[in-house]
């Protein structure tokens, strides 16, 4: 049967099911495949806090959502356009954000007595009519991809975990994906177990062939390759990408990457990433906590390597003591923060931006270091390197900054030449030539030195050091200008930073500002915006801290600023403090980034009144 | 670290070489000074450039030392010293990594770094500044504080059971451990040289005096009258034998170490433990580590332990050299590549 | 704790009444609800009045234990439900204090707090889930995993040598120390009515199954077949034997033990050593404890030792009564016009 | 021989010697003795870093300054009249700092060629032009104690012990002091040594003798009392201050209180202080490092007690994951911080209010608390009890900071009647009547439960929690209001606070602002500058935050705002963030606290140009 084909410019698939259905590796799969066939595409998982919640319930359902299109992609999609439900549970956690008239397929199979109620449903909403608004599928994707497998006699268990397979190939067929990719990863993944590989292949295809053969769908889709700049792409989540920027980062400056880190979701994939890559010269170590984390990482730097440690905010409340120790002893190190909900354990699986007052402020004394923040997962690449940069040319520690959504969210990235990426010279002091521990370069930086280099044996520590020499000083007046050398040292970085990013016109009547993971989301309300003539631009602030110089002016050129921040208003706050500057917050503190209608809305309101 | 020493110019240091230009500023009197001699004195036989040595402190008045030593150094925080060591040793495991640390510093705030550091069994050496009180923030009573002791934290007497700081090395999986006196400057030397020549952490208990908030904690020890009966030199393979004319012995009954006198007729010299550093099971040296809670017991002092297992550093190290001689020195292009490319035109 | 009983109404509680409302969340197969369950069962035995229990923990799978019973309780945060719990009992010294933690909840990041409540001494109950493995964030290596784990932070096997918990208990003065598996649901419930009994801090380790990451660590000593070679059951006066007919026993070669065959008639079992829960020194207990560092060694399961010393918090409700003995109850008149008062007119 | 008597209105004395020469002890007499004679005063000790450094070195000098007077003393003075230098070393270290004209004692004694070297003095400053514009007077100490001693036969050590009380009869003469109450101190100080009562009485007469029959000095002063307000008073340090406010809001509260404490300077003496105060139910316990610390007293607020932690920055940076901990699950709880230099381990023994922004945002997440600081010795009393009264009442950790300054520094505290201090009304919920853990009172604060209660049984913890039940909750809403609920519960505060305190009118040229320990030296500079007829005023912030409403309309109601502060401008930064108000800053972060004469000249040059 000949079924309609539509093009559509961009389309956003949530699948949704048990921890234990495989929804995080369908959705993947779905994402790898449509990346390789030349769409944009931003991706949202969502797990649940629980490792292997009963099958059924609500708190164990997990999702992922995929955005692709032919567009540039900004967010992983507001709402979806087609829901995969393998049960009741997943129907009911995500119908609320399944967009008008959008499509759901449901696992028929799994709407039994026993998973309704766990899902909370009196009556199956298959039979009532609380679907009435959406274009409903009911597959037995159990029941058939047990008859695609019959004559392998596997274990049910086997069958069961292979029902992924049909789903995808079903949507699969109805986005007119390649199978292939996801064919010859099947090959590779379960290399070791042929039968494995075999009844996975044939549920994809007997999923794919379900979507040709039966009546149900009337049609299907296409989305068309999107004008991604010329080059060779990956999909890429953002603790992959950090991990390639550190690794990168130090390979440029001709060092040893050493990682002192603690597991913490979201940030443990970092530590995984770089523990595997023993043949860069990284050395990983797995501190007893975060504290032991830091310390082992500025005790690395001043060995001579990079010293990064990777954590999420209870970690950084506990490393903050030792942070202060670095910026005393002007080491380098990188601190990288992939914020969660907070505050305490706080929603540990859900994105939030509510540290960074703490990574500029959160330490005692006078202790001021640079702040960055990734804004996409791609880019997180970009600031991992960029703090390395920073971290090693100032020797000073550097806070970087990402979130549950960026670490866990992917996005195509456009892989650069190694040789296209510049140097960091990092220069060891060989000889004393006249230098001091506590000497100063141009920028105020102070010599790195090498235990081991003869004749330039030291001291460093905690207590207030002379300028030059390095030793303890007591001395009133050389406090006082070391607390301000240190400042001055980092607030020059100002002039040695990217102007901050700005879209649209330099003047206008809204500044819409934000910092990391709302980037997406208030670049496309902002385009939106523009496209219907309104004079609004989206600035966007890498460095938080110190900002660029360019800040002060833009923020000033506008009529109004309005701030969206998925926290209570931190940047804004800093923004008021730093450049007398009224300011409209939006705030948002779900545990889920913003919607770009969301955003649009707010900004219509501010221009409204 | 002998291998450094031959793959270096031989160096002919001195103590003073060893001697930093700044003012040594503990009180006149304190057993850090000798403890900062001997040290001084130990390290140039070591035959080890000193550009290689690191000595990591944390926050104490013990914990000034590397400020004194002509060496590298780091004067960390509380507590930390180890962590930041270990960092150390991991970056460059050809420097010799010595870490000073009080009681307070290396058992209070710094008890779990410094549990884990013997398990994980750096190459390092940590010497522990015992002086049962916390000397920097002016005296209060410290995890080795004696049940009772009044300090300014505990007007009424602590109530704390103290730490064995040996008993907690070793049950932390501790290679090697001894123990030494700040004022018995030829066996602490002695002990800087074993706890150097132990390949893995060493951990090395001074009693050191603190002559302002807990002076004569450990006269028993050091004067001349009493020290005889409250001394046992451990040497391995020698029995244990103590007193001012090596009167007395210590035998075993079951596990339970007992005093015997060698006058009475009823024990000789061949019916004595014998020592034994070496033995797999730290069951022996745990018996030692809590032989003297009670008084009638001397103080045994010297190395309970040396049993070498494989460093934290050489394993690491190890698994770099395996995965370059396996996948190659990495490559950036080839990691940029991983994975699922595809190529927009 | 059983004064407590006496004081108030006998209660008839049942294993139901300490089940809270909220759903339990551990993966299906987890080793935890069966620890879980034993808890429930037991504390109704105790005669102590629902209210009076508190439940603390860290933060782990294993931590979320307290939102499922249904007495008071306190999830806290990694590592620190110790500090938490030295908190309440010293506040409260009349409330049962239970803490639950992880091998890297307690032992990793909580290793400090750890080895001092147990020197302290606090009058608590300490129930450590070993699933030797970080289950709650997916599946690193945790400090009791074995050299050479393959984990998620661990690609090419870990290469940190692994604490034995019941070691750094003993190390850190441990006047409890037990050990039971999470299948075993009697054994398992006799060591907590035990850990109860026992006045002061008591540590029970129970090897606990994680099935997602670390599947079958301890199938060896859970599996029918394997069971009986690999596990010692420890009872106190009883000599130590095992195996699937009782064949093989433990006697000591020095401190070193030995598996010994009783069919070979070279040894019946009144040469076997014969377990002492209550022997002053801890020798014994340590060498029980580190026993399974051998293969052809079993795990001994049950009470390793058990000798009470003072609490922490008797030692300080003492002194407050003996303060207000001596000085009266407190008064804030007193307290304001202490030392030099002089009057304005 | 008569001398002539003037009287002067004021007078600063430092006191300066070795470590060992006692000069804390001979400071703390003199403060004692001019309190009890009605004198309004105001203390400074200035330890060195070492316990005890050897005996004559620079940084061995042990210094301690009192400023005492007939009208209101706001500051230790800002240079002093008189200094005893007891060395060489002492007289080196503090010679900077004397005013014109001042007047010199020195123990002759110790000008010997070592200790001159120690000091760095080439030539004698006693033999040279280096104090011709002082009043000096030589006097041979040591051997006059040792005359005084002589029969005695004592060992040398025991004479050189009693020469400071020799220095300090001859201050006594010199500022007609009643010798009695030293003379009481000794006698029950040394009840225990019968020789050492005897040798220090009479080295102090001695000394005292030698002002009257020597014809040296030529006049002796005299100093009236202060019309301090009637009542009775006593000298307090604000860390024995602290102590007993602490203890009082407990008793006031009906409560035990618990304090999980770990020593650090300069917060140890308030657990040393409680450590005595067992026959108050006070539970002190030192913890194995600062996370137990808080831990234990959040676990002991949790079992019904008032649960207290002291400690300074470094500690806090330590506390700050914990303290998070009590945000989420709503627990009494007072963090004291008594600020030392910073950052990293700084200059412990100095002073600083560098720890502002920290208190405010330091720590991961949304997590607000009430931030209140001291501002004199003795308003540590007022200000613990203000931190305990909204701890409990609002449920919340609160943050209570002092300084070093502060914490060691001393003034007459007029002691409050117990009965006149307000009870602060504590009631756990004893029964369910529809309460539920997370229940919301009046001020939205929740039930506190005792464990112990029948059938209140529930479990707290660091996970979000639904509102009401208390339960974990994932959703996203729930989050999002709980986020803002703990904001508005703390930010509401603000109507429950005194107004922020200001001196002068309620409009005008120049408005200086400030908080903490720095309320003496701008009070005292502002006085004086009003009393030139300048429209000057004096806002001090008590309540850092919530700030109290009326901040807002002073700070406006101003041409200009002055922010003095002894860090690099936190306050500064958060009033332009709260209230778009332009700032001056003067920083100082010296170590020490404001001269005020300092702020007098910023002043001047504020409202010149
Ligand atoms: C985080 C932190 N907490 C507390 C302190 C204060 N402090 C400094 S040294 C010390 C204890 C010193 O005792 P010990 O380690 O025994 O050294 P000692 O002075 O006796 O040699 C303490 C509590 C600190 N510097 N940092
Ligand atoms: C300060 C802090 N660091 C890290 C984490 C992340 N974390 C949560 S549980 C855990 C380890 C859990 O292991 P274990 O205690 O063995 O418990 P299990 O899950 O195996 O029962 C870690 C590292 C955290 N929550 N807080
Ligand atoms: S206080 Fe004690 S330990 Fe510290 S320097 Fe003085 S004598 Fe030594
Ligand atoms: S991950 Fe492991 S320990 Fe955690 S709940 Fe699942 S099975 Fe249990
Ligand atoms: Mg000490
Ligand atoms: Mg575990």
């Amino acid at each position: 049967m000949e079924k309609d084909v539509q093009v559509l410019e961009d389309v956003t698939i949530r699948f949704a099911g048990d921890s234990g259905d495989g929804m995080q590796l369908t959705g993947t799969q779905f994402t790898n495949v449509s990346a390789m066939m030349g769409n944009d595409l931003a991706t949202l998982p969502d797990f649940p806090a629980e490792i292997r919640a009963p099958a059924g319930t609500l708190y164990g359902v997990s999702g992922f959502q995929v955005h692709i299109g032919s567009t540039k992609i900004y967010t992983p999609g507001d709402r979806f356009d087609v829901l995969v439900a393998m049960n009741p549970a997943a129907l009911k956690v995500n119908l609320k954000e399944l967009g008008p008239n959008g499509i759901i397929i449901v696992n028929e199979d799994q709407f039994n007595e026993k998973n309704l109620k766990y899902a909370g449903y009196e009556v199956s909403p298959l039979e009532d009519d609380t679907l009435v608004k959406y274009r409903v599928f009911k597959v037995k994707i159990t029941y058939l991809t047990g008859l695609a497998l019959e004559d392998m006699k596997l274990p049910a268990k086997t069958v069961d975990r292979s029902k992924n397979f049909f789903a995808l190939g079903l949507v699969f067929w109805l986005f007119s994906r390649d199978m292939e990719p996801t064919i010859d990863w099947i090959k590779d993944k379960f290399k070791k177990n042929a039968e494995l590989v075999e009844a996975n292949i044939r549920s994809l295809k007997a999923g794919f062939n379900y979507g040709v053969i039966t009546e149900a769908f009337q049609a299907k889709y296409e989305i068309s390759s999107a004008k991604l700049p010329k080059g060779k792409y990956r999909n890429i989540t953002g603790n992959t990408a950090m991990a390639i920027g550190l690794v990168t980062a130090a390979q440029k400056a001709g060092l040893e990457l050493f990682l002192g880190s603690y597991p913490i979701t979201p940030a443990s994939d970092i530590l995984h990433d770089l523990s595997k890559l023993k043949n860069f010269g990284v050395k990983s170590f797995q501190a007893e906590d975060e504290i032991a984390a830091v310390a082992s990482a500025i005790g690395a730097s001043f060995a001579g390597s990079l010293g990064i440690t990777t954590t999420s905010g209870p970690g950084v409340s506990l490393k903050g003591e030792a942070i202060g120790y670095a910026v005393m002893t002007e080491l380098p190190l990188v601190i990288v923060n992939i914020q969660r909900g907070g505050p305490s354990t706080g929603l540990p699986t859900k994105t939030e931006q509510s540290d960074l007052n703490q990574a500029i402020y959160g330490r005692h004394g006078e202790a001021p270091l640079p702040v960055i923040a990734a804004c996409t997962p791609s880019d997180c690449f970009d600031a991992a390197f960029e703090a390395c940069r920073i971290a090693v040319k100032y020797m000073t520690p550097v806070i970087l900054l990402s979130d549950g959504y960026l670490a866990n969210g992917s996005e195509p990235w456009k892989i650069p030449s190694p040789e296209a990426i510049p140097d960091l010279h990092v220069e060891f002091l060989a000889e004393k030539n006249g230098k001091q521990p506590y000497s100063r370069n141009e920028v105020d930086a102070r010599p790195w030195i090498k235990p081991g280099t003869p004749n330039l044996e030291h001291r460093i520590g905690g207590i207030e050091k002379a300028n030059n020499s390095g030793n303890i000083s007591y001395d009133p007046e050389n406090h006082h200008n070391m607390v301000f050398l240190r400042k001055s040292k980092v607030e020059n970085i100002s002039k040695d930073i990217q102007p901050a990013e700005v879209y649209g016109d330099l003047t206008g009547d809204l500044l819409v500002v934000g910092w990391g993971s709302t980037y997406g989301a208030i670049r496309k309300s902002v385009e939106a915006a523009r496209s219907e003539g309104k004079k609004v631009s989206h600035l966007h602030i890498r460095h938080l801290y110190p900002m660029p110089e360019n800040v002060a002016t833009v923020l000033r050129s506008f009529k109004k600023v309005l701030v969206p921040e998925m926290n209570t208003g931190q940047l804004a706050g800093i923004l008021r403090s730093n450049y007398l500057v009224d300011t409209i917050q939006q705030n948002k503190v779900h545990g889920q980034p913003f919607k770009a209608a969301e955003i649009s809305s707010k900004i219509e309101e501010v221009l409204r009144g | 670290m002998s291998e450094v020493a031959t793959k270096n110019e031989p160096v002919k240091l001195t103590a003073k070489d060893f001697a930093s230009d700044q003012d040594v500023r503990w009180c006149p009197g304190c057993g850090d000074y000798a403890i900062l001699a001997a040290v001084q004195r130990t390290l140039p036989e070591l035959g080890i450039p000193r550009e290689k040595f690191v000595f990591i402190s944390g926050i104490g008045c013990s914990s000034r030392f590397p400020y004194y030593m002509n060496t590298y150094g780091m004067h960390t925080i509380h507590g930390r010293a180890t962590a930041f060591a270990s960092g150390v040793k991991a970056a460059n495991p050809d420097l010799s990594v010595w870490i000073v640390t009080g009681d307070g510093d290396g058992l209070s705030i710094g008890g779990n770094h410094f549990i884990h550091i013997i398990r994980r069994n750096f190459d390092v050496n940590i010497i522990m500044f015992n002086n049962e009180i916390y000397g920097l923030t002016k005296g209060q009573y410290s995890p080795t504080s004696e049940v009772g002791k009044v300090t300014k934290s505990s007007p009424f007497g602590s109530i704390d059971t103290p730490f064995k700081p040996t008993s907690v090395a070793l049950g932390a999986e501790g290679g090697f451990v001894a123990v030494s006196i700040d004022r018995d400057t030829k066996h602490l030397q002695e002990m800087i040289r074993r706890s150097h020549a132990h390949k893995g952490t060493s951990f090395l208990e001074v009693y050191q005096n603190c002559v302002i908030f807990n002076d004569g904690a450990f006269s028993a020890l050091t004067e001349k009258e009493s020290k005889p009966d409250n001394v046992l030199y451990l040497e391995h393979g020698k029995p244990l034998v103590f007193g001012s004319e090596n009167q007395k012995g210590i035998v075993l009954d079951g596990f339970t170490p007992k005093v015997v006198s060698l006058n009475s007729g009823n024990y000789s010299v061949n019916d004595l433990m014998v020592h034994d550093e070496k033995l797999k099971d730290p069951t022996w040296a745990t018996i030692l580590s809590r032989m003297n809670r009670n008084p009638e017991f001397p103080h045994p002092i010297g190395v309970y332990r040396d049993v070498p297992r494989p460093t934290y550093e050489s394993g690491l190290v190890n698994q770099l050299e395996a995965a370059k001689a396996k996948k190659g020195e990495g490559n950036l292009e080839k990691l940029f590549n991983e994975g699922d490319v595809w190529e927009n035109n």
